[in-house]
């Protein structure tokens, strides 16, 4: 039995309540166990990674209960690939968060950051559809106290709008497994879909219906539009090196639906008909629209971001809407880039507000501009998809794979023009944030202009850091830096190696697409 | 060198400028002088491979499953434009060096230009099509930051933008022409491509690949429609000018049709599209060029003429055409680099460039002077210079030239841009160096020192070397470039010369100089109509249309996402019930298999106090206690409804989470307004009503229907119905599946109570953070309070009632392994219990007598139930994983122990601490100076009348009825 | 003997059924408030105990277990019963009477629920 | 359909519940999507309970002595998880609105945000 | 005789019932809401016992035991909130 | 002796539990009582800082017959107030509040007559005064109330003073 597989999952669920109990009261020493978790869940993850790249698909059964009995966790290429990426992205965003301080701004941040990737991980590892449920709940609660961490007026209301909006959704994730399991009898995902393989297809309306909603639970997540309004406002409202980490959560969503729709709902499956090709495509070619469009039109920097990692989800979504290997090796790969691109951009949005306010306005010159210049630079670059990092071999990758769909002059429009519109939003902020400013100086900065702004820049709360306004005593330090920096190198080599990136996710999406493999190694030879 | 390395220095070399400024100015320059020459003389070493006709391949695979390949080749054509771009970038370095004032930042400089010149030299060497685009792409951005490069101006970052909205829409375009143009030869690399004309022009994918690849060409040379991007570009250092706009980045569109003349050329589309275009520009940027007044303006103008004219010759088709548009590159590079790099010296120098503001510069500058005049002649097409060659070449290929049925068109309308191009040639010289010397420049002129003139004076004996031995000294270059372009066929005859006799081209060329020079003789009233005549500013078109998209996504985007929760949330209603309509529709069921049980009066009764209970819920929302009071009507009847239909766990739990959950809203309920206003209007609340109806449909028809039939397959609890025993231990199968079987989800769940309690916490230290803390000292309350806070009667019941509930408690937690209750239930009976307590005599009273560390409790739950899951990996097997079994201790009886327990314990710790550190979050919010009473309850005549009489010893005479506020006084202890 | 439970049983269930619908009958019927609160304090008090009895006696002789956990119930009620009325009368006083509509309390200053002390928070 | 059988007046039960949750909730207010949020969470519930299929007087506690039916612990063992989670998620949920409503005076939900007349870059 | 004597108390419980519902929805004044809830809690205790002694089962007696209790606290509570506005000052 | 006090604080409480555990459990063991007998112990020890004064009470018998009387009136108590409830008009009723001056001083004793009286015969203990030296009682139907007050601190208080006091 190779307990690897349960570690990702207990080692924060037990780092969490440590700091909780123990250090409580020492700075110190909580950000240097939450450190240590963090690099120990990267090793972690880089072994079950190489114990997955062989191709074997590993499971525990959790308490010694076979499958579907009990609850197991399957490690494929899939899984493997997402708990690297999020323990990787946790320990750049744990990085930057300690060396900004962020941590220090509320109560229990890094208790909340383990139980956080407890979640997330433990919803990427779990073979079992009804633990996804309770995974999703663990992420998500622990992101609502993340979201609001450090509080604030506008905080607060738009953490109480992504609690509902989330809250329904879990709803709505218990009435699909509520259907699912009372016409199959069954929670175990691999068994799911012997089940469902077996269901007469004159016996198929509950079943679509269990079906289309789950899909459209994890469509939530992956904020597709219409079911996207969730999180502009959350993510532009949360601590900004949060909304970084809240990255790999849109992809739990993404992941999800990969997983159901090609394990237990194949592309291959006459029940399941139409159920996701139909909608999802144009959905998520609205939805990158959507994103550029608020790109575009966004005065705020984590509104930017925010409309920014829409458009990527949008990108992703359609790749992952086309239900072939191509397009799910391209959605993989997309994957990849784009939750290290959105977190990126995230974390210079936030080098930005910490020294100038949420604003996208022209203000004088702010410490550091030069390289924050850069970094953001190179962040818009990385988020529209422009060479020479990894957006554009994925969006190259997604065009490619959909050459064949019968919506591909849509598709290719969309994804073309959705990068067009993007680049302009980010060339206007940029040219604002990081040029005009020169055109101002000290002498020039009108005060009743900064009158005119203060109240969407300083909410009534007095602790302006948390909101932003120039901080009087934003000096830098290097750690944020270093996380930023960090995340840049993690594209260039997504795009110097993009070659045996997109092996590995070609194999991904191979093994994705012959199920067969999961489902024996989950039940065993015999099928009920 | 290898190509790769030819490719990669310059932005290697990138590098060192932006460092090795603090070394100063000089070593920043020289860094990147050193690494374009190293580039530059590696590529020259591949010259007689490639004068001999070959190409050099090197190439590398880097995303295969894509075809996107880092293969690099090298031909004539490759070779002509790497040469230039290396060759003028070298002189550009050097002129630069001197052209940049102290303040500009130089390291960012050179970074940017060699960013921007790796990028045009990656163009050139690409194999691979796709490979090409990534470097198509990246001239956008390095030339947004070069244009962009004086960040005050706001010309600057205006232009910037043009250009790269401009030429990143045509590079997005492309994107697609090159994707389908892969599509069809089923290979992104170009050597590919290039081998299969026929299929690609036989496709009916030929037209969408063309017009896609047109357009990337056309935004990046400046082709009409998209001239207009050019101008404004010239905001940028007059360095850049030169660079961009006479080698580079214009050219990378006139490299990339040259480079797919092969496949592309030939048909009547391409030649009504390119030819077309190319000599719109060719006229209209001519004519444009006439009328400008800066000196920038005017070159720029020209370059989109010469631009159109090159293109004009690329559509032709011919392959005579196309070397003479290959000998018109290498001469237009030449004159042109040499007039910006003049004009830039004269802006240098005399601080402006309005030409309205120079003149006679030929007295005070004559080195400059020059320079300028004999390039600005090469651009008029006088000869001996080589501009002359080249647009002789072109008005005799016009001449042959049908454009539909019309002979005359196409020449007719090259004569007229001929005689622009002279006229504002003319004016260059003729009014900037011409002329008697002024006093009223802004600045003194004088010629600049040798490194700044150097450059432009190279290039103007080049101007004139070619033109007087073009065959010697450029043919080979000519023939093995034009080579390529014409895909390695034949080259046509051709010779290059001045004098190929009395042919149509010479008489058109005359003409073209002497209306050249009627237009300048005629300037003053020409530009007078000009400027009076409407005509659309692309500018200005550009800039509205562009704030207008801003505008529109602004309006959209404030306009979806308007922060309205309530219409987020009804679009997702009413998303889900269609889809899951949709589903439902699409499908097929069968029969029911399962009969409709028949009930009694009582669950009859029950259903109607639900039914009733919930809507006067809805009915009455607006009174918020009193929808609490009928929400926990509603969670009664459930409760009763899961214990009747055979769910005793559920009864339980659902009873005991029902009062906890009333209780912190109750508690919340004390700070907010007790009523909700009706806000929504009528049709809103139909709206809503509507939607909500639906959905309560849809979910009662649903579970109607699964319930009216059997599972498909039999349910996996069959298996736990017949292993909870064995396997588990325990009789309460429920409790067995919680604990053991789904033993995981149990853990993640009481993960989720603890995160709970911790995000509460934070958030309670986030809001007394705040001025929300004065608030909340200072609050009054906003319902009148009644007096004995903490009444007697209750404080002496509790004392019973709280070991008695901590009993059942002990009682739920120790059976529910076998029969219902568990951990949870007892957890939450154990926070009942205290919460009595607190009631009684108040939060801080009660948990000053017992510290409990809430953070404690809920992290010593969890790792109490990740202890128990760990432990069994010392059992060599796997988490979770429980076992059990009986321990007899005489005189005792036998009893039971399970791992099981112990996970339960972790979850009854962690419900108790959650729930609590709710509580105290909310004790906090209220808290008040003087509301913590020093005694459990507030009227206690056994202790008051000691008080009262120890008091009275001390100061006898006073009745104690009368006295207020005594020590006995409620006021003294309750609040205050 | 089993006759005779069984009447018992049936006794005690009628009366229950008896106790527990007047106390809810006096609710509605009853037309002041504080009146309205002896009906269901009491009547129910008695309408459950004679279900409690029934259950123990049932238990003892249907199912031929000792099973005297109904006890508990009637224990917890008996200690909450007077607490829950006094809470509720409370409401009424704070609600609807003053000092001067009750009786006047011996020789104390006032009824405590009445007794009012204005809290003056102070600033922090 | 039987209206009166047990399956009828559970799933009309699941509706209204279902259906006046969803009404509250797209109330303005915090406090009412609140209460919307618990009766759709009992809603929820219900439903899942239901899966199981209705059994009277069969609990799924093992019974040595005697071979009877027992209904389906399953859908119970989920709901019960199911009730916990939104336990914790009600808590935080009521606290996220009184912090709101504490720092922001107003109980509104909806949160309209004021797009600024912005001129464009000049 | 004990099934009708049983049925006859379920009747009278459950009628019960449904006048605190009445009482609850219509009442004038809070208390007697809070009180129809408190006596509501109680009849619905002995529906439960009711129920198990028709059934012949002990499996019920934890929920009745727990609405005892639970019955108690909330009409504390909500009445408390009625006094003193903070029902745990 | 100290310490027992310390570890049992209040033996009556412990018993009562001991009894409370037996009951639940409804199964006659050895295991059982020692259990009970353990939680017993262990629930007052953690109690104790609720309760902190040690409760006398004396005479267990009168303890015994006080129950017995108070069920007796109980019963009687629900006839009456039912058939005040269902046939007595509303118009005839004579409601009316009386204040019970107390002799008690011990809060326990105090709460057990206020309880006893809101279980008996038309009447519910309302409030208490603000020094605790009276009681507030509301009576269904009383056209003689000083009578009530009579009894009630005849018949129950006297007999709490013996147990408490
Ligand atoms: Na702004
Ligand atoms: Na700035």
């Amino acid at each position: 039995m190779n307990h690897f597989l349960i570690a990702p999952v207990v080692l924060p669920a037990l780092v969490g309540p440590f700091i909780i109990m123990v250090v409580r009261h020492h700075l110190d020493l909580m950000r240097i166990f939450s450190l240590a978790s963090t690099v120990l869940l990267v090793a972690i993850s880089l072994v079950l990674a190489a114990q997955a790249s062989s191709g074997e698909i590993q499971v525990y059964e959790l308490g010694n209960w076979s499958a579907p009995f009990g609850i197991v966790l399957v490690l494929d290429r899939l899984s493997a690939m997402m708990v690297l990426l999020t323990s990787v992205l946790a320990l750049v965003v744990n990085l930057y968060v300690i060396g900004s301080g962020w941590d220090k701004r509320g109560a229990n941040f890094h208790a909340l950051f383990q139980f956080q990737l407890m979640g997330i991980i433990g919803a990427f590892l779990t073979g079992d559809a009804f633990n996804l449920f309770v995974f999703f709940e663990v992420l998500l609660i622990a992101s609502y106290g993340l979201m609001i961490h450090s509080g604030g007026t506008r905080r607060f209301q738009a953490g109480m709008q992504y609690v509902v909006y989330n809250l329904l959704g879990s709803t709505l994730f218990l009435f699909a497994l509520g259907t699912l399991y009372a016409v199959t009898g069954t929670l175990n995902m691999a068994d799911l879909a012997v089940r469902v393989a077996e269901i007469p297809a004159e016996d198929s309306a509950l079943l679509r219906v269990g079906a289309v909603m789950l899909l459209l639970v994890f469509a939530i997540k992956a904020a597709v539009i219409p079911l996207h309004f969730w999180l502009p406002a959350s993510y532009a409202n949360a601590p900004l090196p949060i909304a970084a980490l809240f990255a790999i959560m849109t992809k739990v969503g993404a992941y999800a639906i990969l997983r159901m729709y090609t394990l237990v709902f194949g592309p291959d499956l006459a029940l399941t008909e139409g159920l996701a090709g139909a909608w999802l495509m144009p959905a998520a070619l609205i939805t990158l629209m959507i994103g550029a469009i608020g790109v575009l039109g966004s005065y705020r920097m984590g509104r930017l971001v925010a409309f920014g990692a829409i458009t990527s989800m949008g990108t992703l979504l359609t790749a992952i809407a086309l239900f072939t290997p191509e397009g799910v090796t391209a959605a993989l790969y997309y994957t990849v880039h784009s939750t290290l691109a959105a977190a990126f951009l995230f974390l210079v949005a936030d080098l930005v507000t910490e020294r100038q306010g949420i604003e996208i306005t022209a203000q004088r010159v702010m410490p550091q501009s030069g390289l924050i210049a850069v970094l953001f630079f190179a962040g818009a670059i990385a988020l529209t998809g422009m060479p020479p990092l990894s957006g554009f071999l994925g969006k190259l990758l997604v065009l490619d794979a959909a050459r064949d769909h019968d919506l591909v002059w849509w598709i290719w429009g969309t994804v073309l023009i959705g990068s067009l519109v993007t680049i302009l939003g980010m060339a206007r902020a940029g040219s604002l944030l990081f040029w005009k400013s020169h055109s101002i100086t000290e002498t020039e900065v009108d005060p009743t202009v900064a009158q005119d702004h203060q109240p969407h820049q300083l909410h009534e709360d007095h602790d302006s850091s948390a909101h932003g306004k120039v901080a009087p005593t934003a000096r830098a330090t290097v750690l944020p830096f270093v996380a930023c920096f960090a995340l840049l190198a993690g594209l260039v080599a997504l795009t110097v190696f993009a070659g045996p990136a997109s092996h590995y996710a070609e194999a991904t999406a191979a093994q994705l697409f012959a199920p067969e493999t999961y489902i024996r190694a989950v039940l065993g030879e015999v099928t009920p | 060198m290898s190509l790769f390395l030819i490719a990669a220095l310059p932005f290697l070399g990138a590098v060192f400028p932006a460092l090795l400024i603090r070394a100063g100015r000089n070593a920043s320059a020289s860094a990147a002088g050193l690494t374009t020459f190293l580039a530059f003389a590696g590529l020259l070493l591949h010259a007689p491979a490639i004068f001999r006709g070959e190409v050099i391949q090197v190439g590398v695979d880097w995303l295969p499953a894509l075809g996107l390949n880092a293969n690099f080749f090298l031909d004539g054509l490759g070779f002509l434009f790497a040469s230039m771009i290396l060759g003028i970038g070298l002189l550009i370095i050097l002129y630069a060096r001197f052209y940049l004032s102290r303040e500009d930042p130089m390291g960012q400089f050179y970074t940017y230009l060699l960013l921007f010149q790796g990028a045009m030299v990656g163009i050139t060497l690409s194999d691979n099509i796709l490979l090409l685009l990534v470097f198509w792409e990246l001239t956008s951005l390095s030339s947004f930051l070069l244009i962009g490069y004086w960040k005050h101006l706001p010309e600057g970052r205006q232009g910037a933008r043009m250009a790269l909205a401009v030429t990143g829409s045509g590079g997005l375009a492309m994107i697609g022409g090159m994707m389908i143009l892969g599509n069809i030869t089923g290979s992104y690399d170009l050597s590919v491509i290039l081998q299969n004309k026929e299929l690609i022009q036989a496709s009916p994918l030929y037209l969408p690949a063309l017009v896609l690849i047109l357009v990337g060409c056309f935004t990046k040379s400046a082709q009409f429609p998209f001239h207009f991007w050019l101008p404004h570009a010239m905001a940028a250092p007059t360095p850049v000018s030169a660079y961009l706009h006479s080698a580079t980045m214009v050219k990378a569109g006139i490299f990339l049709m040259a480079r797919l003349w092969p496949v592309l050329a030939g048909t009547p589309e391409w030649f009504y599209i390119v030819a077309t275009t190319g000599l719109v520009t060719m006229l209209l940027g001519a004519v444009i060029a006439l009328f400008k007044d800066d000196l920038k303006a005017l070159l720029a103008f020209s370059t989109v003429s010469h631009l159109g004219l090159i293109t004009m010759l690329l559509g032709f088709g011919t392959k005579i055409a196309a070397v003479t548009a290959v000998f018109h590159i290498i001469n237009h590079a030449t004159f042109k680099a040499a007039l910006f790099m003049s004009a830039g010296i004269v802006d240098h120098e005399t601080h402006t460039r309005d030409i309205n503001r120079l003149g006679g510069l030929r007295h005070l500058m004559p080195v400059t002077a020059t320079i300028a005049i004999v390039a600005a002649l090469s651009m008029a097409g006088i000869p001996p210079f080589n501009g002359f060659l080249s647009k002789e070449m072109m008005l005799e290929e016009t001449v042959h030239t049908h454009w539909g049925s019309s002979a005359y068109l196409v020449p007719g309308l090259a004569l007229l841009a001929a005689l622009f191009s002279a006229a504002y040639s003319f004016r260059f010289i003729g009014h900037v160096f011409l002329g008697q010397p002024r006093n009223d420049y802004p600045a003194k002129p004088h010629d600049p020192g040798f490194g700044m003139w150097a450059g432009p004076a190279l290039l103007m004996i080049l101007v004139v070397l070619i033109g007087l031995f073009s065959a010697t000294l450029v043919g080979p270059l000519v023939a093995i470039a034009a080579g390529a372009v014409i895909g390695g066929a034949e080259l046509p005859y051709y010779s290059l010369k001045l004098w190929h006799g009395l042919t149509p081209a010479l008489y058109m060329s005359g003409v073209a100089v002497a209306g050249g020079l009627l237009l300048l003789l005629l300037h003053r009233p020409l530009m007078a109509a000009w400027n009076a005549a409407l005509r659309p500013e692309a500018k200005q078109i550009f800039d509205r249309l562009m704030r207008g998209l801003t505008k529109l996504s602004q309006l959209i985007t404030d306009g979806l996402h308007n922060g309205a929760i309530t219409r987020y949330a009804f679009v997702m209603m009413l998303f889900i019930i269609a889809l899951s309509y949709y589903a439902y529709s699409s499908g097929t069921i069968q029969a029911p298999t399962r009969l409709a049980q028949t009930e009694g009066p009582i669950a009859l009764i029950a259903w109607f106090c639900l039914i009733v209970a919930t809507l006067a819920v809805v009915a009455k929302h607006r009174q918020r206690q009193l929808s609490l009071v009928l929400i926990g009507v509603v969670g009664l009847v459930v409760s009763l409804g899961f214990n009747y239909l055979s769910a005793p766990d559920l009864a339980l739990t659902q009873l005991s989470v029902e009062v906890v959950t009333m209780i912190l809203l109750l508690l919340a309920l004390n700070f907010m307004p007790k009523d909700s206003p009706i806000e929504s209007p009528l049709w809103v609340r139909l709206r809503d009503g509507g939607i909500a109806v639906i959905a309560g449909l849809g979910a009662a028809t649903l579970i109607y229907m699964l319930m009216l039939r059997d599972f498909s397959m039999p349910s996996i609890s069959e298996f736990h119905l017949a292993n909870s025993y064995k396997g588990g231990g325990g009789t309460n199968v429920v409790n067995v599946i919680l604990v053991d079987f789904r033993g995981y989800d149990t853990f993640g769940e009481i993960i989720v109570l603890g995160i709970a309690a911790l995000v509460i916490y934070a958030l309670t230290e986030a809001v007394l953070g705040t001025r929300v803390r004065a608030y909340l000292l200072n609050r009054k309350p906003d319902m009148p309070q009644a007096g004995d806070a903490h009444p007697m009667m209750m404080v002496v019941a509790t004392r019973v009632m709280m070991p008695l509930a901590l009993m059942v408690a002990a009682y739920i937690f120790f059976r529910g392994h076998n029969l219902p209750g568990g951990g949870f239930i007892a957890g939450l009976i154990t926070a009942i219990a205290l919460l009595m307590q607190y009631m009684a005599s108040g939060f801080s009273w009660a948990s000053e007598r017992q510290r409990m560390f809430y953070h404690g409790t809920i992290g010593s739950g969890v790792l109490i139930a990740a202890a128990t899951g760990l432990g069994s990996w010392f059992g060599g097997v796997p988490f979770l994983t429980s076992a059990f079994g009986y321990i007899h201790w005489p005189p005792l009886d036998e009893f039971e122990w399970a791992t099981a327990a112990l996970f339960d314990l972790g979850v009854f710790l962690a419900v108790v601490g959650a729930v609590l550190l709710a509580l105290e979050s909310l004790a906090r919010f209220a808290w008040q100076p003087g509301i913590s009473s020093e005694h459990a309850m507030d009227i206690n005549p056994a202790r008051d009348d000691l008080e009262q009489a120890q008091l009275q010893a001390q100061a006898p005479g006073k009745h104690p009825g009368l006295q207020a506020p005594g020590p006995h006084d409620p006021s003294t202890k309750g609040e205050v | 003997m089993d006759m005779i439970f069984e009447y018992l049983i049936a006794g005690f269930l009628i009366m229950s059924g008896v106790f527990g619908f007047v106390g809810s009958f006096g609710l509605l019927k009853l037309n002041d408030p504080m009146s309205r609160l002896h009906a269901p304090t009491k009547a129910t008090t008695l309408g459950v105990g004679g279900v409690l009895l029934a259950s123990m006696v049932h238990g003892l002789t249907v199912e031929g277990s000792v099973s005297l956990h109904e006890l508990m119930i009637t224990l917890f009620l008996f200690l909450t019963a007077p607490v829950t009325a006094l809470f509720i009368a409370k409401v009424h006083l704070h609600r609807h009477e003053t000092k001067d509509s009750l009786p006047p309390p011996a020789d104390d200053s006032n009824w405590a629920t009445h007794t009012v002390i204005e809290p003056h928070p102070e600033q922090d | 359909m039987n209206p009166l059988s047990i399956e009828f007046l559970v799933a009309s039960a699941v509706g209204l519940l279902t259906a006046a949750g969803i009404y509250l909730i797209l109330r303005r207010r915090t406090f009412p999507v609140i209460l919307g949020l618990s009766l759709l969470t009992y809603g929820v519930n219900i439903f899942l309970f239901a899966t199981g299929r209705l059994m009277v007087n069969a609990p799924p506690i093992l019974n040595k002595y005697a071979d009877v039916a027992y209904t389906d612990p399953l859908p119970q063992a989920l709901v019960l998880t199911a009730i916990v989670i939104s336990f914790g998620m009600t808590a935080v949920v009521v606290m996220i609105a009184l912090a709101a409503y504490l720092s922001a005076r107003d109980d509104l939900i909806d949160m309209p945000h004021h797009p600024e007349d912005e001129g464009e870059d000049a | 005789m004990i099934a009708f004597a049983t049925f006859f108390a379920f009747v009278c419980f459950a009628l019960a019932i449904l006048m605190n519902l009445w009482k609850i929805i219509s009442a004038a004044e809070i208390a007697d809401r809070i009180l129809a809830l408190d006596a509501m809690f109680i009849n619905a205790l002995a529906l439960m016992i009711l129920y198990g002694i028709s059934l012949g089962s002990e499996i019920y007696f934890e929920a009745s035991l727990i609405i005892a209790m639970l019955g108690f606290v909330s009409t504390v509570a909500y009445a408390r909130f009625i006094l003193r506005g903070n029902i745990i000052e | 002796m100290k310490l027992l006090q310390r570890l049992v604080p209040h033996p009556i409480l412990t018993l009562l539990l001991t009894i409370a555990w037996v009951l639940l459990t409804s199964t006659w063991t050895l295991n059982s009582l020692v259990f009970g007998f353990l939680l017993g112990i262990g629930i007052p020890f953690l109690t104790q800082p609720y309760w902190p004064n040690q409760m006398r009470m004396k005479k267990p018998l009168k303890i015994a017959a006080y129950i017995l009387l108070v069920l007796y009136d109980i019963i009687v108590a629900n006839v009456v107030v039912a058939r005040i409830v269902v046939f007595k008009p509303n118009s005839k009723r004579r409601p009316a509040w009386i204040a019970v001056p107390l002799d008690l001083r011990t809060p326990e004793a105090i709460t057990v007559l206020a309880g006893t009286i809101t279980m008996t015969p038309g009447t519910v203990s309302a409030d208490v005064s603000a020094e605790g030296h009276a009681l507030l009682v509301h009576c269904l139907d009383a056209s003689d109330p000083d009578a009530v007050r009579d009894s009630i601190k005849q018949r129950y208080e006297r007999r709490l003073m013996e147990i408490f006091e």
